[in-house]
């Protein structure tokens, strides 16, 4: 466990109001980690993902990036820099199709997108890596409908295709898989297990069979604040995190 | 068991386009029903069809006795619906209490046991009572999904319509949940219709199973049919393997 | 060409639809009451609405040239309507008589311009030398904050000053203003003699109620101004707050001649009542200008029928005018007017007379 | 049909277009006493693209557009009066003139609800209107700003009476600038636009700078709207405090959603529908055009623009989408 | 000086009464309807006829035409407006436009087009002056602000303390489910579009003494309308209260201390706040 960090959170802190939805995390996630983070129902999961892209701003504490403060940085350039996230809310482009999405996505994420003179589409290796990521997410045959008419689940893998087609360095992944039916979970998720081994990957889950399956390491945590972190054997057995999340159930998981 | 609902040869969509074609199912009192299948086969638009939120384009919905479908959408909910729609559509400018006040209905006469209140729900889900004046927007996902299930309850209703309801809770909000719809059922003769992602978790406090694919009931039986055998539920829903 | 069309321009929609309406109805009962034949030619009127744009104005006045040929271009209830459109007419050699627009210089922006209806240095003038000699020495100025409005603060002053009166402040409204209080109110504080005003006809209502409610006439301050603050169209409706009110003006309805008796009877009956104002008389008297021309070059058009129309005398309903042969501009009497009851009925009685006022802004 | 052709589908030019174009530049020539109309619908037309730009393509309403569109203007025509009177140098003068103001305008619209842009917009055509009636020594305030004479297009070619000239130079750079911004919608860089417009939060989230798309696009359609001014001062020899007048802006926003939004034909096409309706109605009724103009916008609305183009469709299948709440 | 803030109170509450209608329909239900002010015009002509043709009182005529263009609002709403609701806001642009073109222009046709006064009964004319004419208050514009005062406070309480509020704000974030979870959604548009019609209704009445009344003036007076509900926000009743006040008092305060400005003191101070806060000044907590 000496790979790199390439995300750091020093003593971050959030509050709206009098709440603290974020309470002096420090968190690492190291290179080519494969990492989850859990907790129960508003713990502060989403928040801290929205800090570490800068939909919020931060109340106190630092962010840094490849060795870089971005505390400061717009949200646009964080993903320049290689942080990708999906949304627990699908957050998509309603009036455009699948296609335009991935091709507008693509272009931009491959310096195409500053470029006016050319047309959308008109690059043959655009095309073809819209292609192969349609593919991989099933969503061919429905490559041509407005998204707004398609299905919750095809819109969710969608959303998971957008972050993809950004080429993510860091990869923050909230709740990829809600609505998406049991038996293609588990091979979305390995999808995503299975991207380049310097990719590191952040993922907010509450399907414990998928966490425990795709996780190395998993961090809990609790109205905001860090409670443990670990390997996924050494939580799963911790007394603490099932009496506040997984529950005492004969079983871990509802799968 | 007195018989509910009553759905005959349903057909619905959205604009022209229709999605379920002749779908025909019954339901018990204090009945629940498990209603599984593939993306986009039409599970979301039964529900919503049931609520009166979609384009009905023939058959009939009938609620212990009463037709539905000749209902606008606010009077099914004075019929006894309670909707969860599987977005969760908060009322995003009201808050927490708010969102179940506006709602909320007296329980039915002659009901043993105590209504669905506000107070209620925020003793099932204390996570709500202390964001009670957050705004719709300013919930956590789950928080949503917890809200979303005590606004249909505050409706007092007879039949519960859950779509995706388990989707982005903790385990042991998952697990309360399944729990306490069990009690209700059986307690207070509330019946629902639950879709899910996750058979074997509703599958086991279910009484019936419906399997749906391209807007039609292609198995109908009790939950325990599937539940013992899941190779038919495999292939039911088509599990794909490759990816 | 057996035709002799007119090319009227006006508001027709808009806040200065009265003025439109007003026009249109004078010129149409100047035809009713003169035939419709003119040197053997039938007179066709043709009626566009300005938009209150001036390209729109200006491509219909060209339109109107082209397509239909007209012989005269008629209207222009706004000054910068009247500008844009001046080209045309000097292009095309069409006279253009001005039957609204009252800022001084627009004669001067093409020779085929000729005005019948007034300027507002006329009428500014003229209450400038009336009001020292009746005890109003000490003036402020409130006018509306476009042309005209500013036409009428500055020979208002000069000619004030000039007879030895002071104006104490000249305070401008924007032309977006519903509500007059706080200038009204530093008024007030200035204590004047007097405070004159020129607001576009609708607005002058309004100012007036709010004057009377700040009870400024209690505190001695008097209201005058030229007569569009009076405007016939709506003075009757306008209740006590008018009355007693000075203005300067060339057309009061209540002018008492047969001819303009007979004016305000037949226009009356052919609209519901409705009174004629300042602006009927400019239409009705630019359509007698053009119907006379166009007999005495026997319905030939250009330059001919605008020589024709330089220097015609007649008795209006207004009382004697002339078109000056010179600056084709309108030559009338002006009237000082007080604000009466006659009959029940609210009019601007008119008590002492200028005579043959020229447009003071040529003048110098 | 493959990804590729799909993509690639939405830039094609249609086998209608350059017929359409070549009707255009015939009616001048086919008309001549209608050249005028023809000139008139082409500034609007450009201005409504200018529009459909900000409106259509970032969803940002303005009702204030008629500031760029006057900014061009008043600079066009004072560089025509005291600089000199060649054509194209007036328009290249105005639209960079108007291109500055909008790079700084672009500023105020970043944030906000579509309320507050609304009013900001329109809050900062109305200042310029009354700066422009103040600073009366240089813009003639509100009697207009005269003496404004121009010289042949290219040196050869003068105004004319009829306006064919007009008409002709005004559809000339209509169909340049329409060239452009078309090709520039079309681009990667368009496409993020509609990303921007839909979805504002996830387009950051994909590493679009959403403010600088905004700014740029804001700043480009301001060129256009100045471009409009610059060609309508030109062509009428004047500017007044009219042309940044609320009802232009007003009009302008109309007769996009008229022809329909997001498309760059839209405001072409509700140019040439609100124009040549306002002048066959108002010619009719000059007094109450008004009323009729309402009707059509409302029968436009209740029937919906698809419907109303294509009546058969009456009988199909009704447009409403996941909806009915009865 | 008393006087000016007098004044400037009291225009701002005419600018408050005028707006608080759109600022119903607009900000509570999220139609953009531009056509407000052809409602408030209806309650202004008519009162006016009531007046000069029947010898209405004033005071009767105010209840008159808040029930009468409220009426108006109900019918157009159950038969137009209602299929309104989910279209774009730019087709409700167009609707709400082209519905005012229509009644300027039916207005016109059937009023006349010049200004339409009234005359006040006497005790609203008068005027009293304190501290040696250091205040003076003209009591039509007393009436004005009582009236104002009082309608606020009602609206406030209709929306805050019962659950007409909630339900209605619920009907607007998402008709559908709101329907399916039992509200009226159509009860409640049509309640709140009449209500909201009502007040531009009788702030017509109101204000056509001030103002002037002709068949623009749902043109005229548009900007005025807008610039309230967008700087006071439209999420509540008081923002566009408190808005009104502020700029009513800069305005008159403006004009009457630098005259030379004009209206540009208006028109910056909207676009300041408007950067300043996007979502204007006074917005719920967090809310939008
Ligand atoms: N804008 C806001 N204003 C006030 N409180 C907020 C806001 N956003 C979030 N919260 C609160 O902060 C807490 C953390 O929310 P967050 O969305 O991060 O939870 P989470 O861990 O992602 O939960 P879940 O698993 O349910 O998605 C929640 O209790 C929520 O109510
Ligand atoms: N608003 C809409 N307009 C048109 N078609 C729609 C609309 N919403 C859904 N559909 C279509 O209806 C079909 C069924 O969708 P539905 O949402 O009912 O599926 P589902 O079974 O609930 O799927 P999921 O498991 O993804 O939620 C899909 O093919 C979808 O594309
Ligand atoms: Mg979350
Ligand atoms: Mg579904």
């Amino acid at each position: 466990m000496n790979a790199p960090a390439v995300l750091k959170a020093q003593g971050l802190v959030k509050q709206f109001g009098g709440i603290t939805a974020t309470d002096n995390v420090n968190l690492e996630l190291r290179l080519g980690a494969r990492h989850a983070l859990i907790g129960p129902n508003g713990a502060g999961k989403t928040t801290l993902i929205n800090l570490f892209t800068g939909v919020l701003p931060p109340t106190s504490g630092h962010i840094e990036l490849l060795g870089e403060d971005i505390s400061q940085l717009a949200p646009y350039l964080r993903v320049r820099r290689g942080m990708v996230r999906t949304f627990q809310i699908n957050q998509l482009f309603a009036s455009m199709t699948p296609l335009q999405t991935l091709a507008m996505v693509v272009s931009q994420q491959r310096g195409l997108g500053g470029r006016w003179w050319s047309v959308l589409g008109q690059d043959q290796a655009v095309v073809e890596r819209c292609e192969a990521l349609l593919e991989l997410f099933r969503l061919t045959e429905v490559m041509h409908q407005r998204t707004e008419y398609l299905a919750y689940g095809k819109r969710r893998l969608l959303e998971m295709a957008i972050a993809l087609a950004c080429e993510p360095k860091v990869l923050l992944l909230d709740e990829p898989v809600a609505g998406v039916p049991a038996g293609e979970r588990e091979e979305l998720l390995q999808t995503v297990a299975a991207l380049p081994a310097d990719v590191s990957v952040l993922l907010i889950e509450h399907d414990m069979d998928l966490v425990f399956e795709f996780a190395d390491r998993i961090t809990v945590l609790v109205n905001g604040a860090v409670l443990t972190e670990g390997t996924p054997q050494a939580i799963a057995a911790d007394p603490q995190v099932k009496a506040v999340y997984l529950g005492h159930g004969e079983e871990v998981a509802h799968g | 068991m007195a018989e509910l609902l009553k759905v005959e040869s349903l057909s619905a969509g959205y604009g022209e386009a229709v999605v379920l074609n002749d779908v025909s199912l019954s339901l018990g009192e204090g009945e629940t029903l498990a209603l599984l299948g593939r993306n986009g086969t039409g599970k979301t638009t039964l529900m919503d069809t049931l609520a009166g939120a979609t384009r009905q384009h023939g058959g009939q919905i009938i609620l212990g006795g009463q037709a539905l479908h000749t209902l606008p959408s606010h009077e099914r909910a004075a019929a006894g619906i309670g909707w969860v729609p599987q977005e969760r559509n908060i009322f995003k400018s009201l808050t927490v209490h708010e969102n179940l006040t506006a709602v909320a209905r007296p329980g039915r006469a002659g009901h043993a046991s105590r209504p669905w209140s506000p107070e209620r729900v925020y003793e099932m889900f204390p996570r709500l009572a202390e964001r009670k004046t957050n705004l719709g927007t300013q919930l956590s996902g789950g928080e949503q999904q917890m809200l979303a299930v005590g606004r249909a309850l505050v409706l007092n209703p007879r039949l519960l319509l859950l779509d995706e309801p388990l989707e982005g809770l903790a385990p042991i909000i998952v697990e309360e949940l399944l729990r306490a719809i069990a009690r209700i059922t059986r307690e207070e003769g509330l019946s629902a219709i639950i879709v899910e992602q996750h058979p074997q978790a509703i599958l086991k406090i279910s009484h019936r199973a419906v399997v749906l694919d391209h807007g039609n009931v292609v198995h109908a039986s009790d939950a325990e049919t599937l539940r013992e055998n899941p190779e038919l539920l495999d292939s039911l829903l088509g599990v794909a393997r490759k990816l | 060409q057996d035709k002799f069309k007119i090319g009227l321009i006006l508001p027709m929609t808009g806040p200065f639809a009265s003025t439109g309406k007003q026009i249109e109805a004078a010129a149409r009962l100047y035809m009713a009451q003169n035939g419709d034949m003119v040197a053997g030619k039938k007179v066709e009127l043709i009626v566009k609405d300005d938009t209150s744009a001036a390209d729109v104005t200006k491509r219909l006045a060209q339109e109107m040239v082209v397509n239909e040929k007209v012989s005269v271009l008629a209207g222009f209830g706004l000054t910068p309507l009247a500008f844009a459109t001046a080209p045309i007419a000097t292009q095309s050699k069409t006279p253009m008589v001005v039957m609204a627009a009252a800022t001084s210089s627009i004669t001067q922006a093409s020779p085929f311009i000729v005005r019948t209806s007034f300027t507002l240095p006329q009428a500014a003038v003229a209450i400038a030398d009336w009001a020292p000699n009746n005890g109003i020495k000490k003036v402020v100025t409130l006018v509306s904050d476009y042309g005209p409005g500013i036409d009428a603060e500055k020979y208002f002053k000069d000619r004030l000053t000039f007879n030895g009166g002071q104006v104490l402040d000249t305070l401008r409204v924007p032309m977006r203003n519903p509500d007059f209080a706080p200038f009204l109110q530093k008024v007030r504080d200035l204590k004047p003699d007097a405070v004159y005003v020129f607001v576009p006809s609708g607005a002058g209502a309004a100012l007036m109620k709010q004057f009377a409610e700040r009870g400024m006439d209690k505190a001695g301050i008097k209201l005058i101004g030229t007569g569009d603050i009076t405007d016939d169209d709506i003075l009757n409706s306008m209740g006590d707050v008018a009355n007693g009110v000075v203005t300067s003006h060339h057309y009061s309805a209540s002018h008492n001649s047969p001819l303009n008796k007979k004016f305000v009877a037949a226009f009356e009956k052919a609209n519901n009542g409705l009174r004629p104002n300042f602006m009927a008389v400019g239409g009705y008297d630019g359509m007698r200008v053009i119907y006379e021309a166009a007999k005495t070059t026997k319905g030939a058009g250009g330059q001919a029928l605008l020589d024709a129309m330089k220097g015609q005398v007649f008795e209006s309903p207004r009382g004697p005018m002339f078109i000056d042969a010179q600056t084709r501009d309108v030559v009338h009497n002006i009237y000082i007017r007080k604000v009466e009851k006659v009959n029940g009925q609210l009019y601007n009685q008119e008590f002492a007379t200028l005579k043959d006022v020229k447009d003071p802004g040529k003048a110098r | 049909m493959d990804a590729r052709q799909q993509l690639l589908a939405s830039a094609r030019i249609r086998g209608w277009e350059p017929l359409v174009w070549l009707v255009a530049f015939v009616l001048p020539f086919a008309f001549p006493g209608h050249a005028l109309i023809v000139n008139e619908v082409a500034i609007v037309a450009l201005f409504a693209v200018s529009l459909d730009l900000v409106l259509g393509y970032t969803g940002i309403v303005s009702l204030g557009h008629a500031a760029f569109l006057g900014f061009g203007a008043y600079a066009a025509a004072l560089f025509a009066k005291h600089v000199m009177p060649d054509p194209l140098a007036g328009l290249i003068f105005g639209t960079f003139c108007a291109t500055l103001l909008g790079a700084v305008c672009s500023l105020t619209i970043l944030r906000g609800t579509d309320l507050t842009r609304l009013m900001v917009t329109l809050g900062m055509a109305l200042i310029l209107m009354e700066l422009a009636n103040k600073l009366d020594w240089l813009t003639g305030g509100s009697d207009g700003l005269q003496g404004v004479m121009m010289g042949p297009v290219l040196g050869r070619f003068e105004f004319d009476l009829y306006g064919q000239t007009a008409a002709w130079y005004s559809l000339t750079v209509l169909l340049i600038l329409f060239a452009l911004a078309r090709r520039w919608v079309n681009s990667p860089w368009g496409a993020t636009l509609m990303a921007v417009r839909d979805n504002p939060l996830r387009a950051m989230a994909i590493g679009i700078p959403v403010h600088n798309r905004l700014a740029v696009v804001y700043t480009v359609a301001a060129a256009l709207a100045g471009a409009a001014g610059a060609l309508m001062a030109q062509t009428t020899g004047f500017a007044s405090l009219d042309v940044f007048a609320l009802e232009r802006s007003a009009d302008v926003m109309l007769m996009l959603v008229i022809g329909g939004v997001g498309w760059l034909y839209g405001g072409v096409v509700g140019a040439v529908v609100f124009k040549l309706m306002h002048d066959v109605i108002s010619g009719i009724t000059p007094q109450y055009w008004t009323f009729w103009i309402g009707l059509f916008l409302v029968v436009l609305v209740m029937v919906g623009r698809e419907r109303l183009i294509r009546p058969w469709l009456w009988f199909g299948r009704a447009a409403d989408q996941k909806g009915g709440a009865q | 000086m008393l006087t000016i803030l007098f004044d400037g109170i009291a225009y701002g509450m005419l600018l408050f009464i005028l707006a608080v209608g759109l600022s119903v329909t607009m900000g509570l239900m999220n139609f953009i309807n531009l056509a407000h002010g052809a409602f408030a015009m209806a309650g202004g002509y008519l009162t006016v006829v009531l007046m000069q043709r029947w010898d209405v009182p004033f005071l009767w005529c105010l209840p008159l035409a808040f029930v009468g263009a409220a009426l108006l609002g109900a019918l157009l709403e159950r038969t137009l407006y209602r299929h309104m609701y989910r279209k774009p806001h730019l087709d409700q642009v167009l609707f709400s436009i082209g519905l005012t073109f229509m009644s300027v222009a039916s207005m016109d046709y059937f009023m006349g087009s010049q200004q339409q006064i009234m005359q006040l009964p006497e005790w609203l004319r008068g005027r009293t002056e304190l501290w040696d004419g250091a205040l003076g208050m003209g009591h039509y514009r007393l009436f004005i602000i009582a009236v104002c005062a009082a309608l606020t406070v009602g609206l406030q309480f209709i929306l805050a303390k019962t659950r007409f509020g909630s339900r209605l704000r619920a009907s607007v974030d998402d008709a559908r489910v709101a329907a399916g979870l039992g509200i009226r959604v159509n009860l409640v548009f049509a309640a709140t579009f009449a209500v909201g019609s009502g007040l531009a209704g009788l702030g017509g009445a109101l204000g056509a003494e001030v103002l002037g009344l002709d068949p623009t003036f749902p043109l005229k007076f548009m900007v005025y309308f807008l610039i309230v509900v967008a700087v006071g926000g439209t999420s509540s009743i008081t923002g566009p209260l408190w808005a009104a006040l502020l700029l009513g008092i800069a305005d008159v305060a403006g004009k009457y201390y630098m005259p030379k400005l004009g209206s540009f003191i208006v028109y910056s101070l909207m676009i300041a706040i408007l950067i300043w806060r996007p979502q204007g000044l006074f917005v719920r907590k967090g809310g939008r």
